[in-house]
């Protein structure tokens, strides 16, 4: 039963590798946004949130799943959302006319 | 149907990795931050449709009152805000991971795989230190805690202590899954640990932290991943984790530091008290800011001065303006009187460098503008843009013109230090917000940003 | 005020000390502005061009100086030229080259403030009064002019169907800002160009400008406080001239510009150097006026020993008319509006380039400067 | 060979027809250099100098002419000289100025084989025995020193703190060799410049110096076969008369070249053109020789008209003896080396250089071009 | 030990990446070689010791006589016959894959898989496709095949339908697995299509065939690890067909062809008789390949000409000498008396761009040491260095002192296009098989050259 | 039984995401011994051709693993061999003194 983890070892170096990749030379203005968007990314822990949650097993775990819901959710939409706004203002900064 | 599904997580996991690698680029960061927010779209409604959930009151709840928070939060914010921000997100998704370890930790029946055991202690460690060291740089970000480093005596010592006890309760629960004690152990220990961790870092440093922070988060989530023996979360995890590792490098960089500076720069040294007084403060940008600035600049002045003739880097420096022309930008010169050495000594350099006489102005032509101007690019002037010129009767510089730089929306110096000129008057200009010091050899500075430019 | 402009009455001196765009700025300060006919003529600035923007031609010499309050000149005022100023009239121009007893005596009989543009100290302030550097800068220029048209040579490097031709190589001797401006002059017609300067600072600014600094042992303290060059002692004088000599042998042109603040200039070149030079070769003196860097000079003339011609140049911003009269004027503007500046006009003698530079004030002389090098005059 | 350097006697001539170097390379072919005393003086070489490298010092010329083969001179041979010469010996240097029936009738009565550095024709192979071009090099770089050194302004602009000086303005007509010259030297000492010419092909080599092409209809056939500026017709001439008068009028200095090969210059510069320019403006007129671009231009004389200068300039390359003299020297070398690079050392009539250049062989003129332009002087 | 081979084959796997991305950069190539290489040998020691393998004669057999085959071939092969032997070597791949597959199939067992025997066709089909396509691209290279175009009426028709009756064979097989004779069709097809394919392309645009067959190659193996299930085999066979699939992109660049171009260019086209006579050729290159001849040259001398006055390149021209100094190789100017067009035009020029006069020699004092140079760099100049001028009595530059540059042992030109200087005459130097033409501007494909130097 | 064969669809997405993002930029004197590396690469159809010569099943499928296993062999003994051949040629080239 040990395959399935070496499965998802593989991935995992692999998605590391990508991430190494793809990531090379980022303007420090950019860090920032770069930052938030990769923050709002991880909060892809959302999907783990909402299986938790709806497992429906015990009610601690709902209510852990539930407060993870949140969380996560939080993380994701303000994540997302705030990044965008700086990202528009960048956009703007450099187009003004 | 769970073909379906695979097929969807691979292409939501596709989509991420598209919208990373956009958002690394300028030009494409906004396009980027679309893919991945499609993809995270995909990725919850793929799983909301995936049968192991069972109860959808909770997710419905928890989804419509995230949402809420996160809009307002996202829509209210001020954008000076914007790194407090980030470290509260940040400290959301990592509490998030811990909370999930514990509750599949509840959920667990019979005796569980152990790689699902480890990635659990794993997750719900990473994610809880993640969650209180997140807050604490918020905290700090926010004035609500002091932003000088707090220390205490052998913090260093007692932090490894605090880790070797967390490695050793880990073994334990691993070897014993229904140990929950000790998995609350662990949750405490992280829980401190994140805190003392950021504690004795300053202000200064907190974007650092802040991403190894999220590359953190990052790994909790690949962590759960394993729990879950989800592969988007896998590789959205190690994703974050490795770009998060490169960020922070880069960031580290740009910096002049190196991470474990940052980290163990001033923890467990709490006899030096590191001067982040509020003594004058002067920001050291990279060339690829002042690329940045200029190419998204409309009017641009460049205020040569003796520097430009010590480095030869007339140039360069035409190089440059001829790049930033040829991407419509308003390029002018502005030549000060007696900027250089001799009478006429900036003429000599840029007739040197063939620089059109149409691109030079001298002061009283141009003084006026500098105030409607983006960005003024200095290179190695200093005594013809002192601002204490104008008002510091003991200056030795007090009566003599000068040109306007302090009135630009920005100002980029390049300059090797914080010398002053042939007056030996120390600069003001150095020290305001908006000026980003480019310290180095004015040429090389300059043949750097072209080659930023032209990438 | 009134202000007066004469016609310049020294030997071959074309400048004039107010051109007609300086003259609108001092009629819109409110004053008045009173020029000698065709004081412009040697400048190319004509009387009508004057006129046009309100300056007032006075016919001659005689009448403007019984009229002003001001006199505003280039060359320091020959006798006649003080009888003619009204009794506590104000002075502003070149003055430090007539300042003897006599002099001093007869001006200040008449109670004429007098302000020499010499004395203007080298503070940042001051830059735009500073006619020394202005004036400098053009002799700087100018030489390398004058070189090039004695030099039977190319001075830039020319490879050609007809043969290469070496770029001329220029020796400055002195990088003061005349010297700068010739080691820019030569390097812009392509000449090779080495500079020595006594003082240590100077190497990285040579360097700028892109010609080599030639090695000696420098002095530390070859500056005084006012940025001018002290005297050097006279054994370091002899490994000087060593060095020049062989480098000077070296070099097609020589353009010396070493002065020191109020002494004769440093000989730097003796005869048995020139003879070491090769035929063809070019001395510029710009230090004739102060009897010159090389021994044989001869102040305004031209003369040829041992193949080598050596220029012994005068007034050479006077040959550059246009803008030598420009620049001057804005100086001499600048000066004056600083002068006069309060809400009466009051000189301010707290003022550090007020008081530096003035010479005389209601019949004695202020300057200390002055004062002490009468008094040792008349001590020997 | 005996090769024979007389001492220039044409008026202010400074050239020497070969130099030391040259010299050298000739006695390695196996020549004899003859060379007159003084007659690198000019040059600023010794007859030390010939004598060392193993040239013949011959006192006088009379003696001179006497013993040599080949007389190589700068300046066309006068009358005197003609006389002096051999029978049947070889000149080889300029010539083009003094060919008349007289001048023929005498060389041919000698039995004078006679080349004239003029006449070679300009194709690669030849590129290094074109006198013409590396002459009017010289008088190109020559005439913009000549224009600083009369112009009372500075040519780089000057941003100061005695005010900020623009640059002089220099505007050049004729962008052939001397244009081009002219062009680079004053953008060399930092002048804006902008250039006219009737050829199209010149546009992109003036821009390619950095100055500017004034825009005008050009002519596309204005090129003869050989690369000479063809006559121009009168209306067209009218037209750039206009042009060139409008932007004399913004310019500080006008260096006009304009040439015809064999013909008076045009005249581009009328004295009213003249009138509407600013005083203190200067006009250098390379084509002086040939008459004179500008219709007040009094050869060899600098005058001054409505507040311009205007230099009628002679003889540029004289001015810059040593390296004209290098220059020249080589491209007489080579030319002769060409001339007489057989083994018996025979003339090659099938050789399209020999052909061209020669004017009289065997008493006889061989050029076609000046037996035709006599046939007609003769034929009017 | 099932654990131990899969992290075995994930080391080999990283290793793999790791050479692939090293072999990218010139600095790096062969280290990366070296890693992949044993990448190679531990995936190979790791199926040996896997417990699926059974019996070793013929694997030791095999292993043997192939090692010793390619050995012997890779020591003998001159190195201009390379581009052959990496199409033969590329053939032998994809044959292997095939054969693979067939023996595969030949064990099936049961009811297979689908996604198995998807695999298979798959495999069977790149395989066969790409092993004789190399072959045919082998043997044009080689000289065996003619190396024009072989082109028949109505070909890219055939080939259509060759392809559309493999995908319905490659169906019905899928759906009968039993259906040996359907396998064998496609493998006859698979190996005619790749000649087919093959041989309408001219021998000039063999690289980029082999390439493709290359990335072809890389996919067979790919979905041989699909059939076995084997992850090594999956990721180095979807690694190369990604870097396959971006080297061929990139190569069709530096040719300036589209891969469509020269796939259909003469394909079904039988009309067109494609010129690749045996006219003068001249070679495109890169300013990447003038950044590499640079920097590993020793000697470089640089002619520069009329056209670097018209591109006003004389800037850009003195930052790339001083960069290449800087790396310590010993560069020169040749300035020819007439180059230009007037005497001393390079000379003003070069002045412009303050280049030091000791680094310029004319024609008598450098065009000796041509012959001892490693690289020439012509920068806008033509007729200087026409070598017609020294032989060809009717060229009118005939009889004209030139620079020797046709002696160096290789040589740059930077022009825009193969148009004749001045005196109008074609130039030879142009058609040396050691010049790189490097078409455009001037001053752009030097800055292009100094960015890649830079970089 | 869909399962192991997502699995490898996913490992083969994300490789294939690696191996765009490593080669990016190569110069063109480098194409040959690129191509002849990832030649030699591919050759790790060799470990397909060891299972299936070793499984000893029916003699074809021993016959036809054996000469995979030789022809493999030769593709990545050679291709190896040969990259480093061009590689070491290119170094002298750059280091000659
Ligand atoms: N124009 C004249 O006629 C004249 C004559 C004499 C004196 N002055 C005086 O000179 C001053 C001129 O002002 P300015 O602003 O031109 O010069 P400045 O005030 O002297 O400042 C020049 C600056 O350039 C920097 N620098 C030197 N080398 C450099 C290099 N290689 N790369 C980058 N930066 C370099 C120096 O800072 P780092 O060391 O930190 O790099 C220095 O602070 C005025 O005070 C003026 O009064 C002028
Ligand atoms: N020096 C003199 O005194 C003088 C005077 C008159 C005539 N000439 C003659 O001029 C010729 C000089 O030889 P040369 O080799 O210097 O010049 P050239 O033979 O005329 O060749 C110049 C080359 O530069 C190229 N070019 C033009 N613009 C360019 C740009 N923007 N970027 C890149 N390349 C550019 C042109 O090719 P593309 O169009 O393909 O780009 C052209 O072939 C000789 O034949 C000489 O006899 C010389
Ligand atoms: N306000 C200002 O900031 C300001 C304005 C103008 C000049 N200055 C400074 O003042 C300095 C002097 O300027 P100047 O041109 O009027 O000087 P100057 O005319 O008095 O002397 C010319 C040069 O000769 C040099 N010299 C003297 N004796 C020498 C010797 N024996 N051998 C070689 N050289 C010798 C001097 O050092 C000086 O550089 C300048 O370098 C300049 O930096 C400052
Ligand atoms: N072998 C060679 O390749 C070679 C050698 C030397 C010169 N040339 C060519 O020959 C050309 C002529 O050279 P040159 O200097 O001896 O010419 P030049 O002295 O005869 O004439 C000077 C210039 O005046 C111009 N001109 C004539 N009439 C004019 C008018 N009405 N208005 C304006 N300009 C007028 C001519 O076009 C020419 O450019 C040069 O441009 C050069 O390219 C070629």
């Amino acid at each position: 039963m040990i395959e399935p983890l070496l499965v998802s070892v593989y991935i995992f170096v692999l998605a590391i590798f990508v991430g190494f990749e793809t990531i090379t030379k980022v303007p420090p203005l950019l860090h920032t946004p770069l930052m938030s968007g990769t923050n709002a990314i991880s909060g892809i822990t959302l999907v783990g949130a909402l299986i938790s949650a709806g497992a429906g097993h015990s009610s601690l775990s709902t209510v852990l799943g539930l407060l993870a819901v949140i969380i996560a959710t939080i993380n994701v939409v303000g994540g997302f959302m705030v990044t965008d706004r700086m990202l528009e203002m960048f956009k703007k900064g450099k187009k003004k006319d | 149907m769970n073909i379906i599904i695979a097929l969807a997580y691979l292409l939501s996991s596709i989509l991420f990795i598209l919208g990373l690698k956009n958002l690394g680029s300028p030009k494409t960061a906004r396009r980027g931050n679309q893919l991945a927010m499609s993809a995270m779209l995909i990725a919850i409604i793929v799983t909301l449709t995936k049968n192991e959930i069972l109860d959808f009151t909770y997710i419905i709840a928890g989804l419509i009152i995230g949402s809420a928070i996160g809009v307002i939060i996202a829509r209210k914010i001020q954008m000076t805000a914007m790194p407090q921000m980030v470290a509260l997100f940040n400290g959301l998704g990592g509490g998030a991971s811990a909370l999930v370890a514990l509750a599949e930790y509840n959920r667990l029946t019979g005796e569980p795989r152990i790689d699902v055991i480890i990635s659990m202690v794993v997750s719900l460690f990473i994610g809880a230190v993640t969650f209180t060291g997140s807050l604490v740089a918020f905290g700090k970000l926010q004035g609500l805690i002091r932003s000088a480093p707090v220390v205490f005596k052998a913090q260093r010592f007692f932090n490894i202590s605090l880790f070797i006890l967390f490695l050793i309760i880990g073994i334990i629960v691993i070897i014993n899954p229904a140990n929950s004690t000790g998995l609350l152990t662990i949750l405490a220990i992280a829980l401190i640990l994140g805190v003392l961790f950021v504690m004795p870092i300053g202000g200064a440093d907190m974007p650092v932290v802040i991403s190894t922070l999220n590359s953190c988060s990052g790994l909790a989530a690949a962590a759960t991943g394993f729990v879950l023996s989800n592969n988007i979360l896998i590789i959205c995890g190690a994703l974050v984790g490795a770009s998060g590792f490169i960020l922070t490098r880069i960031m580290c960089k740009a910096m002049n530091r190196s991470i474990t500076n940052i980290v163990f720069g001033s923890a467990g040294t709490a006899t030096t008290n590191n001067s982040n007084n509020d003594k004058r403060k002067v920001v050291s940008y990279t060339e690829e800011d002042a690329s940045i600035m200029l190419e998204s600049a409309q009017t641009v002045i460049i205020i040569p001065g003796y520097g430009l003739a010590v480095a030869q880097a007339q140039f360069a420096l035409q190089e440059l303006v001829t790049i930033l022309i040829n991407k419509s930008i308003n390029v002018r010169y502005a030549i000060h009187p007696v900027a250089g050495r001799m009478p006429g000594h900036m003429n000599v350099l840029l007739a040197e460098a063939n620089v059109s006489y149409d691109l030079l102005f001298d002061l009283g032509d141009i003084n006026d503008d500098f105030q409607n101007s983006d960005v003024v690019l200095v290179v190695g002037a200093n005594d013809v843009v002192n601002p204490s010129a104008r008002s510091d009767k003991d200056s030795p510089l007090y009566g003599m013109p000068i040109l306007n730089a302090d009135q630009a929306r920005s100002v980029i110096i390049c300059k090797r230090s914080l010398s002053p000129g042939y007056s030996g008057a120390d600069n003001d200009l150095f020290y305001l917000d908006k000026t980003q010091m480019i310290f180095g050899d004015a040429k090389e500075s300059i043949n750097a940003i072209i080659k930023l430019l032209k990438a | 005020m009134k202000i007066g402009i004469p016609r310049e009455i020294y030997e071959g001196e074309k400048r004039v000390a107010i051109v007609p765009k300086m003259a609108t700025q001092l009629l819109k300060e409110g004053h008045e502005v009173f020029i000698e006919a065709n004081a412009g003529e040697g400048a190319y600035f004509t009387d009508i061009e004057y006129d046009r923007i309100g300056a007032i031609i006075v016919e001659n010499a005689q009448l403007l100086y019984s009229e002003v309050d001001v006199i505003m000149k280039v060359q320091p005022p020959q006798r006649e030229e003080v009888e003619m100023m009204r009794d506590s009239s104000i002075y502003i121009g070149f003055l430090s080259s007539v300042l003897d007893d006599e002099f001093l005596n007869l001006i200040n009989k008449k109670s004429i403030t007098s302000f020499a543009m010499e004395f203007i100290p080298r503070i940042s302030r001051s830059q735009s009064m500073d006619a020394l550097s202005s004036m400098a800068s053009i002799a700087g220029y100018r030489a390398v002019l004058i070189a090039a048209q004695h030099l039977g040579k190319f001075f830039p490097l020319m490879m050609t169907a007809a043969g290469t031709i070496p770029p001329a190589k220029v020796l400055v001797v002195g990088a003061g800002v005349a010297g700068l401006q010739s080691i820019a002059t030569a390097r812009r017609l392509g000449a090779r160009v080495e500079a020595f300067d006594t003082r240590p600072a100077v190497r990285e600014q040579v360097e700028s400008l892109g010609a080599q600094f030639i090695e000696m042992e420098l002095v530390a303290d070859a500056e005084t406080a006012t940025g001018y060059a002290k005297e050097m002692t006279e054994e370091f004088m002899k490994k000087e001239r060593e060095i020049i000599g062989e480098r000077a042998a070296q070099n097609h042109v020589v353009i010396t510009t070493a002065q020191l603040i109020g002494k004769k200039a440093p000989t730097l070149i003796t005869e048995e150097m020139v003879e070491r030079m090769q035929e063809g070769s070019v001395i510029i003196d710009l230090a004739a006026e102060q009897g010159g860097n090389c021994e044989i000079t001869e102040p305004g003339k031209n003369i040829c020993r041992h193949g080598v011609t050596i220029c012994g140049v005068l007034n050479l911003p006077s040959t550059l008319p246009i803008d030598a009269s420009a620049m001057y004027s804005r100086n001499i503007t600048q000066f004056f509006k600083h002068l006069y500046n309060g809400e009466n006009r009051k000189l301010d003698f707290e003022d550090k380039i007020t008081k530096s530079s003035c010479v005389t004030h209601n019949g004695e002389i202020v300057n200390d400067y002055v004062r002490n090098a009468i008094r040792k005059g008349a001590n020997t």
